[in-house]
């Protein structure tokens, strides 16, 4: 696993990694508390323990990039700019909500802030997001797509596929794989014929291959920013295998039971959020400035917790809107 | 009789099965260690072992197509996919390659195979796992299609599809699975391709399947209570074969019929069913043949919309009222 | 008006298209340098050059996934799949992605996309490169599906689905490439949607689509010469949007409707109108709704075979006059 | 690429892979000829330059063990021991025909044969290859699956998936890709990001990358003993990319334009049946011999002909049969 860093990022840019680190823990730890309040029906899929992955590339993206996500996608809508009222509200099914509650948990998009959506089938948004790189190739318009997927994704199809396809047509896009070392209750060791899943398959579509540490934001940062100044410069994919870890189950109220104590124990002691507030200490970065950012980060929080609990449901009518480009959903005359 | 929810006549179902013959094994992704994201299937790894009940990469073209490899060479394999909605993934396996070999190769190959998966709404996982896709399936020549809606049928429909000698797609509704029956003790089958009727009436016949037969049976109580119109209430259990025999059976007699599906409007199976009443049934109707369907849109996720696009008790009797009055 | 072959107003119509507006490109499997392997896009990539007419790898998911994440990003892509049985390999992108994106993000992404697809039997080329699957794709909400039955409507269509905001599956009858037709000269359009009357009757409709079309006004000769039956002959062009105001019409006047399709039996496009009939107009029915369909088989290879089982013009006949007489 | 021998196959086993070569050869071109008299209705793709792969894996596989092929699939068929008289006449569409017409050229079949099905969707035999293995394994049976497929077949999701999933359950199930250089009409390499589109891809699976010269019929042999014991051991999956070409278009009457003219001549001189016929001439075998191979051959392909041309046309009922196992095709009561 490569653990050099390429240089350290600035002071700025590391506060706001920081920000962005704390802001999905605490939208996501809500998120958690609202759904065993009941509050949030259907499932959500938390990345709690992955941040640093969507805050190193949040931090290093411009704002006219695309991301592609999974099911698995708050931390990844949020670092673009997305309001958590809109998120929490979506998972809550109000009308405030990003999709007035008509996609929920699992799809969260917002085409304003370049979060091209989230995709609830395994590997289908790779070759989605191969084809807004196409797009953004021909129109010449210097924009990248970010897909984010997990390590149980390199078993499907659509990864080879679109992998293979980015290559060739050298597309602006870097595809993250995600391992957190399962796929839902399956190690991912158990179901893949490499040790590891991406980067060991890297070569196979003429790229290298890029194993690094997920939960050091840093790494994530300066990995982001070399990926995406690949594409921008015309050179082509990037795939990337960034190894971490989810705090929890791997939805709803799964508690994980089939993951050995130990082996949880042993990666919460390397949470992003916490190792990355030692680390900004340890570089001189007052305790005071860190709590700031914290009470900042609940505030927005519990503002948004609260904005989103008061939104009413959406009306009942939107069910029948937006299906075709008109605004209905008609099918005859 | 013991009760059994729809969830636990699945593995008793299975494990039925595997304990009678040794050539029936069962794979999905994250079904053997873990039991299943639904826990359909806990306590068969520990009973028959990892060989038999396997857990298998996200790879569903790879756990269809070894289900295809294997059935055709002797096994009687059972498959998961984990949700019907992921059949889009597989689909090419399903309809072009098992559905077609035996006929193809004008017999040579025979497929006794089963796929469950978990199929339909009402949980609000939104529009990609919440899918009806039993009418994708009944589309396709040369596919088995059977969605119970009790555990007493879960288990004998289950058992019966697992010793069917045909490809087997079986959908189990996700809203039902917390539903509890009355469950014969001991082996229990019940053969594939007859519908079930609930319920005898003379005014019209409601046609339903799945999530759809509690709805309907629902909608029966109340049409006799408020408004004395009395409903036959069949449950169709198998889309292919599809008994049309009973069916019609109780339409001549009522000249009434509303199906009752959880798919969206275009091309389902109360579509074909309609299409056959209206065909050879034409002279014993009385009035128009009503479908109530969710309407042809994807499923939203926030429970007041799923709730309001889906067939309800409330809509069928509506329905039937404007049809019979 | 020139003649052009089926085949060509495709080529016809893209060419037009891109003309007229940059943001139209084109992929597919061997469609750039080599033309297609119907021959379908001959001339586009020496006229458009090898970034806008690309050939693509055997990677259908890839294929119809750039193709949305390009529309959805201010392009209108265009892509093949060369023949629709292989839209099984990539059902999920259609679907569960195209289909279902615009609805779940309440209006937020728009898709305007065209996939082409060479469809349909009658060339023996067996059951896997055969399928008539335009029902798999009315089944989906969020899908307008289209399938001509002739050169100028390949054109004017195909135009039309290009220009429009929305996914629109284009099926291309694989029989019909060869016949050629009077095709408007200059830029030809025409609106998706709406059904044309071929003939006026008075005894009974006949609603066909693609190569069932010249079949049924083949039969309608015949009824009309041989069995003194007149009969309305309606080409329904595009199953969504559907066209049941143009349906309804003249089945209000002749009181029969006879639906003609090659699709296998079940759930198929004939259904649901039957269904739609059935339900809304069932008191301006003078007798029962036939449906002539490919048996529920997958399709024989060997000539004789796959003719005694389409649909034909004498199928149709046989259907009509037991129906009317 | 490898052309070491693993020592070279005794002079029994040569006559066979050359009266293997020459009855492939004599069957397509005979077909061919058929085709152009119109006797051949629909599509038939040849594999004529492509006879040497078919070939060592049929003189080395045991009779019971599974082959799964593609739509050009003749020479895979004929090789497992199937009659000539029964593919010519399902090419033909007659009664005599492997599948009495139900099935067509594409989709050649004879279980007693174990020849397991030619498949016309690109890349799907491949996992269900993977399932004959499972089964075998699972029955201890001893037997390997044989899955053959294109060099165009490498970038499509079934390949990915059934190659991870036949290593992780060490299947005994070798597959073999006839890289000939083209998809249909569009050469490999402008389409894949690797140069061998097999070999290069073994790494990612956790196999050895074996790249052949799949003209050369000892060298398939050996190739195929190999990995056919490996299989049959328990030591799990093999790929094999095998350098061969086509000599004629992709399928029915193309006349293969895309192709370079001093290309399609250069591979002509390698062509597998001329180039091994020389050698077994140089090994010492009489030239009497070979004659005596060459006009046995000729002779079952004309009585094949013959018996196929006389045939009748299946009677039209059986369109209606065998669906299902009960015989029947009813979807109702
Ligand atoms: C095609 C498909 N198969 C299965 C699933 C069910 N499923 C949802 S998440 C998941 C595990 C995915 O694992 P990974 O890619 O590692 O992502 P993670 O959940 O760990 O972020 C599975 C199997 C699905 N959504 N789509
Ligand atoms: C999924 C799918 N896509 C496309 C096709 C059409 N097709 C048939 S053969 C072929 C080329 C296959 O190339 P390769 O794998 O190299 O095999 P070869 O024909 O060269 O033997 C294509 C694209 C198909 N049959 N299935
Ligand atoms: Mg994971
Ligand atoms: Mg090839």
């Amino acid at each position: 696993m490569k653990k050099e860093k390429n240089g350290v990022p600035d002071q700025d840019t590391r506060l706001k990694l920081f920000e962005l680190m704390l802001d999905c823990r605490g939208l996501q730890q809500r998120a958690f508390d609202l759904f065993m309040q009941n509050m949030v029906k259907g499932t959500t899929h938390l990345g709690m323990g992955q941040e640093a992955v969507a805050a190193g590339f949040g931090a290093a993206m411009h704002p006219d990039d695309y991301t592609f996500c999974t099911y698995r996608g708050h931390n990844h809508t949020l670092v673009r700019g997305v309001s958590m009222t809109s998120i929490l509200g979506e998972l809550m099914g109000r009308d405030c909500g990003l999709l007035r509650g008509k996609g929920g948990s699992m799809h969260l998009t917002s085409v304003e802030h370049g979060a091209m959506g989230s995709y609830a089938i395994i590997g289908a948004h790779m070759p989605i997001a191969a084809g807004a790189a196409w797009s953004a190739q021909y129109r010449e318009s210097g924009q990248v797509a970010v897909c984010f997927f997990g390590d149980g994704t390199t078993n499907i199809g659509a990864f080879h596929e679109a992998l293979n396809f980015s290559v060739i047509w050298k597309l602006p896009v870097v595809y993250v794989c995600e391992n957190n070392q399962y796929m839902e209750y399956t190690p991912i060791g158990e179901v893949t014929a490499v040790k590891n899943p991406a980067a060991d398959r890297a070569s196979a579509y003429g790229l290298d291959p890029i194993l690094i540490d997920g939960n050091d934001a840093d790494v994530m940062y300066s990995h982001a920013t070399a990926a995406l100044e690949k594409a921008r410069r015309g050179d082509g994919p990037t795939l990337i295998e960034a190894l971490t870890y989810r705090h929890g189950g791997h939805s709803r109220a799964d508690p994980g039971k089939y993951r050995p104590d130990e082996e949880v124990e042993a990666w919460k002691k390397l949470d992003p959020v916490k190792t990355y507030r030692q680390r900004l200490l340890e570089a001189g970065i007052a305790e005071s400035i860190l709590e700031e950012l914290e009470s900042v980060s609940n505030q927005k929080v519990d503002e948004a917790t609260e904005t989103a609990s008061n939104s009413p449901p959406p009306p009942l009518d939107i069910a029948h809107t937006d299906l075709w480009a008109d605004g209905g959903a008609s099918w005859r005359n | 009789m013991a009760k059994l929810s729809y969830r636990e006549a699945v593995s008793a179902a299975i494990a039925q099965e595997m304990r009678r013959d040794s050539s029936v094994i069962f794979i999905g992704e994250d079904v053997a260690a873990a039991g299943g994201v639904f826990k359909t299937t806990e306590g068969l790894q520990e009973e028959f072992g990892p060989i038999r009940v396997r857990d298998t990469p996200i790879s569903e073209q790879a756990i269809l197509g070894a289900t295809m490899g294997a059935a055709m060479t002797g096994l009687r394999p059972v498959a998961e996919i984990m949700f019907s909605d992921f059949f889009a993934v597989c689909w090419d396996i399903v309809a072009n390659q098992i559905a077609k070999t035996r006929y193809m190769t004008n017999g040579q190959c025979t497929f006794p195979l089963v796929i469950r998966a978990a199929n339909g709404g009402g949980v609000r996982f939104g529009a990609q796992h919440s899918q009806s896709v039993e009418n994708w399936a009944m589309a396709i020549p040369g596919l088995k299609v059977v969605a119970p809606s009790c555990a007493s049928d879960v288990k004998g429909l289950l058992a019966a599809a697992i010793r069917d000698p045909d490809p087997v797609l079986f959908f189990e509704q996700k809203s039902l699975y917390g539903r509890k029956d009355e469950v014969p003790d001991g082996e229990h089958v019940v053969p594939l391709g007859q519908a079930k009727v609930l319920r005898e009436g003379d005014d019209v016949t409601i046609v339903a399947l799945a999530a759809m037969v509690p709805k309907a049976q629902k909608a029966a109580d109340v049409l006799q209570v408020e408004h004395g119109i009395s409903a036959s209430v069949i449950d169709l259990r198998s889309l292919v074969p599809l008994d049309t025999t009973t069916v019609f059976e109780s339409v001549s007699s009522t000249g009434r019929m509303v199906t009752v599906e959880e798919n969206p409007r275009l091309c389902g199976w109360g579509a074909e069913l309609s299409s056959l009443v209206a065909e050879e049934l034409f002279w014993d109707l009385e009035g128009p043949i009503v479908r109530v369907t969710t309407p042809h849109i994807p499923l939203p996720s926030a429970d007041c919309l799923e709730d309001a696009v889906l067939p309800s008790p409330g809509k069928i009797v509506a329905s039937v009222v404007e049809l019979v009055d």
